[in-house]
């Protein structure tokens, strides 16, 4: 073993990042899905600017989630059929640290880029120019969350039955705390109050999440491989 | 009390009878489910013996050479 | 005690010990309901709808009892490898779902009179509601599995989860109720005073018993159910299934 | 070396064969044999450790793998049904990537492995392009890039021509003459030199 | 050919029934998701009771939209795999028919229980109690539509990879007009307007999908099949 | 009856058989032969109307069967690699259901039709549960209720055992001597006692 764990680490990383711009349709259609439901949103709820710019925080927020929801299921699809997932579980690594590249990798190419799409909505929907910088800052939080909790929803539902709105299911429960607190924070920045304690909270949910998630998610890859 | 001023609950038959009305369903629902799942299990045993699927040896391998 | 860790020991054991359990149950609940709705006077603010209290309480507080027996045998299955654990969180799962929801209906059905409304996102109902989807996410994972041994695997991962995030959703919520400053509805504390009287306070500790010991008759008769399904290569089950007379109307 | 003690194996809830035991020891190949859907994967999966058996134990050098863990690991390189190659990169990438998650680092001899398998030329083409054949010698190309003493192969023959199938049986001989074990399983006749045993799986 | 049209959809239509029955989950799930994202936008809007009632239209229109098209998947997807497909389009009948009982069996195993749950939901987002009768019938007109475009979209992703973003892609800005006129509808009758024009807008979609719908689902399948 | 007139199928872009012409008469059964990929899967699928061919023509007595569309369907049974069966159904609703869509109405005999591939004491099993064998045999029970001139069958033997092989090529007998048409792929040998032709793919 003359390869050590961070350069098998970095190898997967590279890798992955090199896959999605070589699919660049897996990478774009969670973004356009982000773009669509926030552009369907006024159409349901009618152009009125201040309710739009109300209501903007919410909808921002719970369309990256689901943006972001959609994206878990190409996070080991791809690696399951093919039997990379195989070969990473015989790693002579822990499992653990391998698993929580991907996620970082997966975050890359999908969190990372709705955070820097999401100023543009944002727009769209009215909300205070003000509030733009909270709102980049919270989803800069909160995606990585929301691809770590998810990451174990996408092992769990490896090569099942219905597996894509059965992730929902799992996923979407678990999610609620960062949907509060990032969705207050916009709202409160919009109007113009604190919004330290949030982003501690959220800074709290991220080490937490960094903490299990990797690790729960390697148990379930182990579980699905079985 | 009669029994007339026992069911108006003071004003409030609807909401208690239906709160308790519900709560007496999921009691009933989870014991009838529950045994039901018990003898559909052993109904799809008998079911899987009458045709012959009876339970499989386990196999048992055999060195060939040495 | 260690021998009835083996399945078809607790599944004999199980088979005497419900009819006794359902029997002490069924007596609380005629006593609970007896009291009650009969004996306890009507409340000085909220007249008799404080009644629903003898059941959503106790639904509600079992609700959440439950899920920690599900994802406590979700841990032992998972790292001692004992079937019975696996069998009694997959066995909890549906029970828990079936008290969530009547905690969230009966509350609701509570709610109209004392705050005027069928539903508020109050910090309580918000986590109660997410408990329920928790549930649910857990059968469905359950179900979706096909093979015994790792669908037991995946819950319990799942539960375990879950289980962490529980007091985050909850405190989460909270948070952000006192944050939002929302609707003036008082909390319920306010409602019912700890100075409880007995006359009101009996029954209620009655059937939560009741509930208590319903939860186990139920998970004692799907628990039997499973250990038929997962055992039924064995010899004993056959012959279980050999004595067993045909049961009619049950189709697979 | 490696010993497998009173195994049982259940896929749903089925036993597919039960209380197997047996050993290998450094030199030796040991060929599985049965009929389809008789457990050989399953089998070969449980000893590297993805699938835990129903009963019964599996011991490396006298410790059970499960306690052994990564350093188990390490020894082993498995080639399975499926390739563990992602047709969206290079044939060379994809070598690259799978020695590295192996733990081998050997960036020169991944142009030296692909050469020895016959893909030199394809290095650079984008793997889903190669034909059924081509991608099991890529797959198989791992263990030469890796040097790990156990080899746990399940019908790496398939698809292979019969050249290639000649070349793989030389090199399963010269890998038992440096003293390593291989555990493989075949359809096919294996006209490995060496010490080779057989057991089958059928009942 | 002793059977006639009507008895062999009257076979497919019970089939697809009685095994809605056999696998609970699928048809649970896509409501557990409808209740879920209309229990997420109150977390991420706040819990304001008449910011929610103006709210409410358009979130339960747009949630029974993603719910409807997450239970778009298995309208043919078992079938496909299966092969159950492949007979169907053997079948001596002419498929658009067959295709249509397929459709109206699946919309009555998730449509019309989405209508069905809604009011539940429009009472936890406090939607005027006189807008209710507005909400379920314009879901009773909506989801029916959306049955039917989805399922050109589920038959032509049949089997292709990535095939459920990909479907969302396509199947998205189809809905767009029955969203904007089923929850305009509701926002109507919310604030006491007239919803006749609505209606018949929504029922002209209805007529214009029952009558091309099918036809071009039974075309993509058969050149999924192909 | 069935007449192939310069058939050319492609695949993704690569042609797989190119201007292919024979005929097949009532009584007559046609064993189409060819290393595995070499297209046999898709020259059924072709003649039954599920996928285009590139050129050429098929007709049947003498009409393109295009033009024929549901008339032709009405004619022929086709069992392919999969077999059409839904796991949570029972074995009798899963016939039941095929019989109906195939546009026959004959609930009686359905028990009779299981009773012919053995299957009587199956009937009420979720197909799932139904050994790989079991459903092979379900599949083919369609044949016996559905009672078509023309049957295009794709590897029928599979799966099966020895004994139901041999009742198949009896029923493949009585059926060519009732004046019916067959079109069948095999790896192996059929023994059909008829007037039986063979064809092959490989180039
Ligand atoms: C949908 C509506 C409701 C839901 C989901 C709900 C949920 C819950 C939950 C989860 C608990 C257990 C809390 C704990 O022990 O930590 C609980 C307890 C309780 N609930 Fe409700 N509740 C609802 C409505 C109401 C209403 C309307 C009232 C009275 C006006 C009420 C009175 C109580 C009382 C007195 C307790 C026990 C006290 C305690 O444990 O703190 N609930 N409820
Ligand atoms: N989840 C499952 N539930 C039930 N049975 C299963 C499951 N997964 C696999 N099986 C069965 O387990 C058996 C063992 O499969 P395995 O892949 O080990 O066979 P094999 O000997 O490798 O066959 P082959 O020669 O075809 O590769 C098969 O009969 C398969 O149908
Ligand atoms: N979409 C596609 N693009 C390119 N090639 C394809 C595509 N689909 C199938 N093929 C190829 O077409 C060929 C014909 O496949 P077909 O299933 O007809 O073969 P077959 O003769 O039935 O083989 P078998 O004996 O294995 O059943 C195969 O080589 C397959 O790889
Ligand atoms: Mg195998
Ligand atoms: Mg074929």
């Amino acid at each position: 073993m003359s390869q050590n764990l961070l350069g098998t680490a970095r190898c997967i990383f590279k890798r992955d990042l090199i896959l999605a711009g070589r699919k660049p349709a897996d990478v774009a259609t969670p973004l356009a899905f982000f773009i669509i439901v926030t552009s369907l949103f006024p159409l349901g709820v009618g152009p009125e600017p201040d309710v739009l710019s109300k209501l903007a925080p919410g909808v921002l927020w719970v369309a990256a989630l689901l943006a972001s929801m959609l994206s878990l299921g190409r996070m080991f699809a791809g690696d399951h059929a093919d039997g990379t997932l195989e070969q990473l579980a015989l790693s002579p690594h822990p499992l653990t640290p391998l698993v929580f590249t991907k996620i970082l990798a997966h975050w890359a190419t999908s969190g990372l880029l709705l955070v820097v799409l999401s100023p543009l909505l944002a727009m769209q929907l009215n909300l205070p120019t003000h509030a733009m910088g909270t709102l980049v800052v919270t989803l800069l939080l909160g995606t990585p969350v929301l691809s770590l909790l998810g990451s174990v929803g996408a092992a769990l539902t490896l090569g099942v039955r219905g597996g894509g709105v059965l992730l929902s299911l799992l996923v979407l429960p678990l999610y609620t705390p960062v949907l509060i607190f990032g969705a207050g924070a916009v709202t409160a920045s919009a109007s113009g109050l604190d919004t330290k304690a949030y982003f501690s909270l959220l800074g709290a949910f991220l080490l937490l999440a960094l903490a299990f998630a990797p690790w729960a998610t390697a148990a379930a890859l182990r579980i699905s491989l079985d | 009390m009669s029994w007339r001023t026992f069911f108006a609950m003071g004003g409030y038959a609807a909401y208690v009878w239906s709160a308790y009305g519900f709560a007496t369903v999921v009691l009933l629902w989870n014991v009838v489910s529950a045994v039901r799942k018990r003898r559909a299990v052993l109904a799809m045993l008998r079911e899987l013996a009458l045709a012959g699927q009876t339970p499989k040896e386990t196999g048992r391998a055999t060195l060939l050479s040495e | 005690m260690y021998k009835y860790a083996s399945p078809k020991n607790f599944y004999a054991l199980a088979g005497r010990l419900i009819p006794w359990l359902g029997a002490v149950t069924l007596l609380l609940f005629i006593a609970g309901l007896y009291l009650g709705l009969y004996v306890a006077p009507p409340d000085y603010q909220q007249g008799d709808s404080y009644r629903i209290m003898f059941i959503h309480v106790p639904s509600a507080w079992m609700s959440m009892f439950v899920y920690m027996m599900m994802a406590g045998g979700g841990l032992v299955g998972l790292v001692w490898n004992i079937k019975l654990a696996d069998m009694l969180a997959t066995a909890s799962a549906p029970i828990g779902a079936s008290l969530t929801l009547s905690a969230l209906v009966t509350g609701s059905l509570w709610g109209r009179p004392t705050w005027g409304t069928y539903w508020v996102w109050d910090a309580r109902l918000t986590s109660e509601l997410i408990l329920f989807f928790l549930y649910m996410g857990f059968i469905a994972l359950q179900a979706a599995i096909d093979d015994p041994r790792r669908s037991a695997r995946a819950g319990a991962v799942l539960a375990l989860v879950g289980v962490v995030n529980i007091p985050i959703i909850h405190f989460s919520v909270v948070w952000w109720n006192t944050l939002h400053q929302p609707a003036s509805i008082g909390s319920l504390g306010k409602i019912v005073s700890p100075s409880i009287y007995p006359s009101m306070l009996h029954p209620l500790l009655i059937m939560s018993v009741a509930f208590f010991l319903f939860y186990f008759t139920v998970l004692l008769i799907r628990m039997r159910g499973e250990i038929l399904a997962r055992e039924r290569h064995t010899g004993w089950v056959a012959e279980i299934v050999r004595a067993t007379p045909e049961i009619r109307g049950t189709h697979p | 070396m490696l010993q497998i003690v009173n195994l049982t194996c259940t896929r749903g809830d089925r036993a597919l064969f039960g209380r197997l035991s047996f050993s290998v020891q450094p030199g030796e190949l040991l060929h599985i044999q049965g009929a389809n859907g008789s457990g050989k994967t399953t089998l070969l999966r449980t000893l590297c450790g993805l699938s835990q058996p129903a009963d019964g134990e599996i011991r490396w050098k006298g410790t059970s793998i499960r306690q052994l863990a990564d350093d188990y690991r390490n020894q082993l390189c498995y080639i399975g049904h499926t390739n563990g190659i992602q047709g969206d990169l290079s044939a060379a990438e994809n070598l690259q990537f799978g020695t590295c998650v192996g733990g081998a680092d050997s960036a020169a001899d991944i142009a030296a492995a692909l050469e020895r398998v016959g893909l030199a030329r394809a290095a650079r083409l984008p793997a889903k392009l190669l034909s059924q054949g081509q991608k099991r010698r890529l797959a198989l190309a791992r263990l030469l890039v890796a040097a790990k003493p156990l080899w746990i192969l399940d019908e790496p023959l398939t698809a292979l021509d019969i050249n290639f199938g000649a070349v793989m049986n030389e090199r399963l001989a010269s890998h038992l003459a440096a003293g390593g074990l291989v555990i493989i399983t075949s359809h096919q006749e294996l006209k490995v030199s060496g010490r080779t045993h057989k057991i089958s799986l059928d009942s």
